[in-house]
């Protein structure tokens, strides 16, 4: 199971796509040229890169409010997001769905969702298609600790385990769900807890460990396939920015303290710090992939920038499907 | 393989024919032959299989197809039609059923705010041929969560697709043009018509969804009802021609999202008098929107207010002697026909 | 905690009273004097009656479609029930609700509700309403096995464990929900498993025993009265008819033996059984209780059958409360 | 102690007097004096203590009353109605609160299940003071699942109350009423209008739900509007006065259910012409309501069909872009109103 080389590189540039690009969208809200909710990603970048290095392209992931992480961990184009970010006609859903339902369907990313537990429902149902057409291909939902609270996840869960579906789930625990802390709304020390009412493996991970996320992705991918049913991942993560915008400290409900001890655990600098100890990857070249990530992202800001607004025309069309 | 590619051709409405079917019959031959058609098209809920459905829906469907198309699912009506939103996504053709259309309530979130939206959110990308099946109407003593219409609700929601069938025939063809449906759709069977016999036709056809059906032609006043209110619709409506000679057009829309404004218009303008029945509770129901679209579109043809004969502002009843009055029928229709008409209405 | 003559008395006048009930009214539906639907009770007397003489009359309870049994083990009035049954004017909610909404406020039984897992909540509200005043009153939600499986449920345990109300949560697993056996449903050996997910002691109790079912009630009782928040209960029984009706035999979703099997373990017999043997109740004394309650519930059903159908005049009243 | 036995006396609508207040502060100040006047009011919601809620409704409430009073919850929208159901049977006055409107689809069942009908379906036996409070409408590209307006989808539960309030003025003294009142009351502020202020006495009054304000006199042509569409309204029809003559009345029903036809109609019948105007999809509206019922009741006044003027049939988009064509504002109204006159509309 250790990682191999090629798939370090992987883990490393899927976080630092997150993170640049989320960074830029940040400064991109605060000088008002993103309209709307913005729920930033930044902090947890080694779940969706550790989970989506290890699945195949033709597995699929449902999402949620912070839903930019899953679609960049998963290949988006980080043009066609910016652009969508930004309300224009050549978004990933030509301005009509924004930041909270950003997807891209020919890379099984079924959605970001604005429901909290919205979307746990859904990588269900792609889960019972792939068992229903017999190949082995396995669903992912991401969600967050808050959301394990309310129904639609329960429901979710359980069916998932009733009908033996193929689909991992991958609590990203934050410890926050937007102003209230974990403890406040749920009565357990770990949500991993919740694991063994469903009658279905639970494992906690470091989330912050990007590797240590591939690894328990790919013990959980693979007893999907395998045809053994879900697997629940808690991974402990933690987010920088506040939970919309991006303020960071001077916060009521969390203290500068603690943003700051977590920050010291940093994915990236974690990760940089031990595959150039370990003399896998060399610091010029992690710096080299840098700037071409941070390149990539100057060039979807200027895409989104130059792309125009939609057409008012388009206003009523994409309601329904036409009949022949 | 679609349903739609492998549809024979000519699936419009066939000739009824002479075999007769119940409602429920209907409605059950329609999935026995989607499913034959298309290996895509499955049905999951609560108790469809070994069961076969609460009401028999689905009877006979698990001995022919598995539990692998037609799935027991826990009581979770979220997850189920979440089920068939993430199935319908990944290119399968999903029947999800809620058993009773107050349940409607408690996956409202996934029907509404998911299923009905995806597509417009996603920029038009996604597909989401899914259909929910389920069971409304009043009259069984089945008390104020069991037994409501709420299409009005559905209807107001962009994205779906809203059906009422009134009969065997028109649910079977109905039933199909659902499923076919790249859009999500919802059916809704009456629970006191689950006996009703009707010709049916063996073979798999369609009725188009968006399209009214002229049921009775009539010169005096056009009537608009849907599901269950059709048969009592004409119940009057024979009644006024054998007493009082006044002759109903009665147009029943079928689909009540899309709703075929230009039939009931046409034939607003010929009658010059209309009424809208419906089960459901009159305030913000359907009669409403249909009221505000006939005087906006017939404004200078209509002789009297667009009349509404509907449930009244109440929960429903459990009480067989208050629930005799709470659902519309022939009586309280042929009442309300007499008024916007003018006419002395017997024991007003 | 062994329990007292007078409890064992109560015990088992309320189970009693409970079986005598609901099969007088299977009669009268099968000979169709009852209108709508019908779930009845008999097979889980032990479980309502344990809980209910354990209970404290200020305590409320919420219940389900299957709610007869709830409100006669909180001293329902059979008359009212009844007439309530038979949609009759003189019924507990003079007609208007039936079987699926039968209540008695002034005894704190909250309802019995027609959607599954729709009760909980509302025993969750009076658990906080009962905190809030700083009493000790305690709720009780009674719910069957099938119903953990909705969101509602997952909810409403999950927030009474959060803020920590005074609510015991009573699964009363007969190991069917309508046609659909428990396995199929759930991936998990015991309902109570789901408790730990919530952070909540849970037990198992013999839901055939009452006095078992009383003890284990009382102690969840004592916890939330004591300000140490919710316990799960998960009481093992069946139910002797169908779903829905009174057939008993002849099913495809169940055998035959099945049911017969679980009749052997018939809670009233067993009870009756036990208390001769030990010499605490003579047989005289149980067959007198049984014919004065066999003698309520015939006037029960005269009150019922001659009671008039509500007057058309009431069919819209109720609707609100009008505000002066 | 019941808030209605403390009630001041004379808490009808008090004279709005010379202090400014914004429409959030207006919540919130009701919020402090209904709480510090009955020990029975507690909030309930997601973020409502430690933040005072999303939006700053809730502010410093957790800091005088405490978590006992105000209360963070779990992300459950069914078990906060829940809650407050239950609380409300046990004797208590619930204020819960979901963050958005659109989330009411998430607790549907609670509300329009069991809060609505529980009354109903007891025989009349419980009392529900339950108040939940929202926040609705379009215009902050929050996107097709944070923009909704429902309202007609509860407008159709018999059993619940639904308030819109158009104003800081009228924002606290309908929330005074919604608290105090016995029933389950839905109260929807709308969040393009938390900034906008107006005068806003200092003293607890209360404005009686389903009595509708005429907001502005006028001989020739009624509009009726309600939440945020009333300042759009006003501003439509100061422009038509000014630039041609046109004097509309503006009729805001404050309470969409119980709705006041009585003034409506008067209106109506006054000036011969009508118009609704919503932020809520067209199709299923409370335009298609009110048309509906102006039409019956003033059949004979109308000089012209009954106007809608709404959202059109589709999710709501994100982009700026095409969410500003998506919501009506002044010129759209203004340009509905002068179709139901029969003038030409500039530009069309
Ligand atoms: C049904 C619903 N309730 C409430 C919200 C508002 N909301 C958006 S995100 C959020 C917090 C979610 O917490 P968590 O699941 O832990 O995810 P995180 O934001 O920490 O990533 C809430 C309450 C919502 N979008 N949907
Ligand atoms: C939301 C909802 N879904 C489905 C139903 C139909 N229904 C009524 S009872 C029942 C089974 C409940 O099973 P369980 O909770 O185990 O209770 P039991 O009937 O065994 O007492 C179902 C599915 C319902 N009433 N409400
Ligand atoms: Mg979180
Ligand atoms: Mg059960």
């Amino acid at each position: 199971m250790e990682p191999s080389l090629e798939t370090l590189r992987d883990l490393h540039r899927r976080m630092l796509r997150i993170r640049l690009f989320e960074e830029a969208a940040g400064r991109l809200f605060e000088g008002n040229k993103m309209p709307g909710f913005l729920h930033l990603y930044v902090g947890q970048e080694a779940v969706a890169s550790g989970v989506c290095v290890a699945m195949r392209e033709d597995d699929q992931v449902s999402s949620t409010h912070r839903g930019h992480g899953h679609l960049v961990a998963k290949g988006g184009d980080l043009s066609k997001m910016m652009a969508e970010l930004m309300g224009k006609a050549d978004g990933y859903c030509n301005g009509k769905g924004g930041s909270m339902h950003i997807c891209d369907l020919d890379l099984n990313m079924l959605g970001a969702n604005g429901i909290v537990g919205g979307g746990a429902p859904i990588a269900v149902g792609a889960g019972f298609a792939n068992k229903y057409r017999g190949n082995d291909t396995v669903s992912v939902a991401f969600f967050g600790d808050g959301s394990t609270n309310i129904g639609a996840f329960h429901e979710a869960t359980n069916m998932a385990a009733a009908l033996q579906l193929p689909v991992l789930f991958v609590c990203e625990n934050n410890e926050y769900g937007e102003y209230t802390p974990r403890h406040k709304v749920m009565a357990i020390n770990d949500v991993v807890d919740r694991a063994a009412g469903y009658g279905i493996p639970g494992v906690i991970v470091d989330g912050m460990d990007a590797i240590a996320v591939y690894e328990a992705a790919m013990e959980g991918l693979a007893r999907a396939r395998a045809g053994d049913g879900p697997t629940f991942i808690e991974a402990k993560t933690y987010r920088y920015y506040n939970h919309h915008g991006v303020q960071t400290l001077g916060m009521k409900y969390r203290t500068d303290e603690e943003v700051e001890e977590w920050k010291k655990k940093d994915c990236i600098e974690a990760f940089e710090k031990r595959v150039t100890e370990a003399g896998l990857i060399t610091a010029d070249e992690l710096a080299s992939t840098r700037a071409d990530i941070q390149a990539e992202v100057d060039a979807a800001v200027e895409f989104g920038e130059n792309s125009p607004m939609p057409d008012v025309s388009t206003l009523l069309t994409d309601v329904y499907t036409e009949m022949a | 393989m679609s349903a739609t590619e492998t549809a024979p051709a000519g699936t419009a409405a066939a000739d009824p024919g002479e075999r007769e079917l119940t409602y429920l019959g209907a409605f059950n031959e329609a999935m026995f032959q989607l499913m034959r058609q298309d290996e895509d098209i499955f049905v999951a809920g609560e108790d469809v299989g070994v069961q076969g459905g609460v009401f028999g829906s689905f009877k006979g469907l698990a001995e022919e197809f598995g539990d692998r198309r037609c799935v027991d699912t826990p009581i979770a009506e979220q997850a189920i039609v979440g089920l068939g939103i993430g199935a319908a996504v990944a290119g399968l053709r999903p029947v999800v059923d809620l058993m009773f259309m107050d349940f409607v309530m408690v996956a409202m979130d996934q029907i509404a705010n998911q299923a009905a939206k995806l597509k417009y959110m996603f920029g038009g990308k996604a597909e989401l041929p899914l259909t929910i099946t389920t069971n409304g109407g009043a009259g069984l003593s089945a008390a104020a969560q069991h037994s409501q219409s709420l299409e009005a609700m559905l209807c107001h929601v962009p994205g779906l697709k809203v059906v009422m069938p009134s009969s065997p025939y028109d649910l079977k063809g109905l039933m199909v043009a659902c499923v076919r449906d790249n859009n999500p759709t919802i059916i809704v069977k009456n629970k006191r018509m689950f006996g009703s016999t009707g010709p049916v036709p063996e073979e798999l056809y369609e009725i188009p969804l968006g399209v009214a059906n002229v049921v009775r032609e009539g010169a005096d006043i056009t009537v608009v009802a849907y599901g269950r209110m059709v048969e009592e619709s004409a119940k009057a409506a024979k009644r006024l021609s054998e007493e009082q000679g006044i002759e109903c057009e009665i147009v029943d829309p079928r689909t009540v999202q899309p709703l075929d404004t230009e039939t009931i218009v046409a034939s607003a303008k010929k009658t010059n008098r209309i009424v809208v029945v419906h089960e459901a509770v009159r305030f913000g129901g359907l009669g409403a929107e249909i009221a505000a679209q006939v005087q906006e579109e017939a404004f200078d043809y209509l002789d009297a207010p667009v009349g509404r004969i509907a449930a009244p502002f109440s929960p429903i009843p459990f009480s067989p002697g208050l629930e005799g009055h709470y659902v519309p029928n022939a009586k309280r229709i042929s009442a309300g026909i007499l008024e916007t008409l003018g006419r002395p209405v017997p024991g007003a």
